[in-house]
């Protein structure tokens, strides 16, 4: 690979690397959403159907 | 929301678009005279520049829409476009600086206007984020994030107007970008790649919005609910 | 009907200043707001004032900015100006007509006159207090939101502003919130008690 | 309208007799702007030419603004004085108006002092540069009070005030130096009136954004 090639694809390498580092931060929100989900939905489980939040 | 709907099809796009910018880059558009192979990271680089761009006045446009509207919804909007706009504005500066040393030998050139007006608005962008992180969540972070934004995209002209004027005393090498001629197979690559990069930043913008307003419903959840 | 309050709500992000407030308060009416520290009483009289947009329900204030006369926390004064600097710049600002009759009028009847020309960092807790009662009543607002406007007052002060709050029930509106219930209950005549 | 140039004015007064009292800020930036000045000159290696210093004179410039620009709303934040100009019913751009003529008058006094000091120190002053300084000086002032009214509601206010003002203080800086070192400094004049322009419409609308909710 000539000099020149080896600056495309560097560039272009670049390019790929920024968007897979932007897909692991938003899958690591995604985990920290679905845990925070999960806590919710087992806190919603708790308080039980009858007493819901909104006549407390 | 339609705009839900359809979501799984402007992806799609933005991956086809993506692909065939890649087949028209490398093989159809043919090799540059002078400047060789290196020449075909100027598919990306400029395109990527426009998009960044088109980011910022989107998060100017929102910003303009939450102060005449005072809707809440807008502030996230600007934030995210903004938000895009950085990240773009960031591989503008790499790309560019690859492309400077394919060309010219050197990571950084004062002398492509370009590079250096990306430069400025990446120190100002980088200040929007912490204004807005050094404020307390609430409408008067939506104001003041939404009025710099603005002060962004009037920037965006004046400085490059500055950076043009400034070439004149710094070191005055005439230098001769040759953006222009290009035929016209080398110019539907072009155009392909900006579309393609246009539709991966959207698609980027959606994600990441959609993420925020989870965020926020969850919060509200979470209040509901330890309230009871 | 002057102001009209519609589950008005105030978050600020994550927190909530403000749940689903309601009331109504008609013209020459007088607003007594109650509620422990932290229940939101600031936070409603701002929004009353306009220094603050509600996030969520309706507000309805029936007055603009000239009529609306505000005494909060703060005294909203400049420490480095004299009374009657500050006095002649809000003046200026609520465009008073005869501004130094007025000035001296409303100085003399809070005990000001004689430290009108020292400048505000010198005067008492109470003393500054008095000159905020006299910037908010100025320009003869047709609204007056008063925060809390008993703490800090001496004695003097707080029977000077018993007499100013008599005189004003009968010719203004007035909003008032209040720790001691005791020395404006009997002026008010609706009440808002806020958890 | 002359109700709004009387407000713009009365603001401006009280600012104006409130430095005059407490004689804090402008002592300050002259101390500050000659410092720097004789700072730059140990700086500079020996016999650097004069392009240089025009560039050093224009640092020297911008960061003698921002020591007055951090100091700009500091009389509103005591006692809340500036929610008592937000309720006024004066346009709230005429206290943004006001913030910006006083800090103009105080950067013009620094420079009083601080371009003769310059001629004196490195080299003279031709009239477009002068002309430079004056226009400039419209454009930090109108930018810098509003942006360090921004600063000032967030919680950390000396520290963003630079952060948020340089990138929008650099095309004043491309202007000045290139009023005071080109051959052809009418164009940087005509461009130090375009960014004026600009940016001073610009503040005067979105002031009432910043101190408003």
């Amino acid at each position: 690979m000539s000099s020149g090639e080896k600056y495309v694809a560097a560039a272009y390498a670049v390019v790929l690397l920024a968007v897979l580092v932007w897909v692991a931060i938003i899958g690591a929100k995604l985990v920290r959403l679905d845990r925070e989900t999960a806590e919710l939905a087992a806190l919603a489980r708790r308080t039980g159907p009858g007493r819901s939040s909104d006549d407390g | 929301m339609s705009v839900a709907k359809s979501f799984p099809a402007r992806a799609f796009g933005a991956v086809g678009l993506m692909a065939a910018a890649m087949v028209m880059v490398f093989f159809v558009a043919p090799e540059d005279a002078d400047q060789g192979i290196s020449q075909k990271i100027f598919y990306f680089h400029v395109p990527i520049a426009l998009t960044a761009y088109a980011c910022f006045g989107t998060g100017a446009w929102k910003a303009l829409r939450l102060l005449w509207t005072r809707e809440e919804r807008y502030d996230l909007e600007s934030y995210t476009a903004v938000h895009q706009g950085t990240i773009f504005g960031a591989l503008t500066l790499i790309t560019g600086s690859i492309w400077a040393k394919a060309s010219w030998g050197v990571w950084w050139t004062w002398s492509s206007n370009q590079l250096v007006l990306f430069l400025v608005l990446f120190l100002f962008y980088c200040a929007y984020f912490m204004l807005r992180f050094s404020l307390e969540p609430g409408p008067r972070r939506a104001r003041l994030s939404a009025v710099y934004a603005l002060f962004g995209v009037a920037l965006i002209p004046v400085s490059f107007l500055a950076i043009r004027l400034a070439n004149d005393f710094i070191h005055p090498t005439v230098f001769t970008r040759h953006g222009a001629q290009m035929t016209h197979t080398m110019f539907a690559a072009f155009c392909v790649s900006w579309a393609a990069l246009l539709a991966l930043a959207h698609v980027m913008y959606r994600i990441e919005l959609l993420g925020k307003r989870i965020d926020a419903n969850l919060r509200d959840l979470r209040e509901a609910l330890t309230a009871a | 009907m002057l102001i009209r309050a519609r589950d008005v709500e105030k978050r600020y992000g994550r927190a909530w200043a403000l749940r689903a407030v309601s009331f109504e308060v008609d013209e020459g009416g007088c607003l007594l707001v109650t509620g422990p520290n932290g229940s939101g009483k600031t936070t409603l009289l701002r929004l009353v004032c306009g220094l603050a947009a509600p996030t969520g329900g309706v507000l309805e204030v029936g007055v603009d900015r000239a009529g609306l006369g505000f005494v909060g926390h703060e005294s909203l004064v400049y420490r480095d100006l004299t009374a009657l600097e500050n006095l002649e710049l809000y003046g200026r600002l609520y465009r008073v007509p005869e501004r130094r009759e007025r000035t001296g009028m409303l100085l003399e009847r809070f005990g000001l006159w004689d430290v009108r020309n020292q400048r505000v960092s010198g005067y008492s807790r109470g003393m500054t207090q008095r000159l905020a009662l006299c910037r908010a009543l100025l320009h003869e607002p047709q609204l007056v939101v008063l925060d809390e406007p008993y703490t800090g007052l001496d004695d003097e002060g707080a029977g000077v502003l018993d007499r100013e709050l008599e005189m004003l029930a009968r010719e203004r509106t007035l909003v008032v919130s209040t720790h001691d219930v005791g020395r404006i209950d009997a002026l008010a005549d609706t009440r808002l008690a806020l958890a | 309208m002359s109700t709004y140039a009387a407000d713009v004015a009365a603001l401006a007064r009280k600012d104006l007799r409130l430095e005059l009292r407490a004689r804090d800020t402008l002592p300050a930036m002259l101390l500050f702007v000659l410092a720097t000045l004789v700072v730059f000159h140990f700086a500079l290696p020996a016999g650097s030419g004069d392009d240089p210093a025009y560039g050093l004179l224009w640092v020297a410039l911008v960061f003698t603004a921002l020591l007055g620009l951090g100091r700009a709303w500091v009389p509103e934040r005591e006692n809340a004085a500036l929610d008592g100009l937000v309720l006024a019913p004066c346009d709230r751009s005429a206290i943004w108006l006001g913030k910006a003529l006083a800090t103009l008058a105080f950067l013009a006094a620094a420079e009083v002092v601080a371009l003769p000091a310059f001629a004196l120190f490195f080299a003279p002053l031709r009239s477009t540069a002068l002309a430079g300084v004056v226009l400039a000086d419209i454009g930090i002032c109108t930018v810098g009070s509003l942006v360090s009214a921004m600063a000032a509601s967030s919680r950390t206010r000396e520290l963003i005030l630079p952060l948020l003002f340089l990138p929008l203080a650099i095309p004043l800086i491309v202007g000045g130096v290139g009023s005071s070192v080109s051959p052809h400094g009418g164009k940087y004049l005509l461009f130090l009136a375009l960014y004026d322009g600009v940016f001073s419409i610009l503040s005067w609308a979105s002031f009432e954004y910043v101190v408003t909710e």
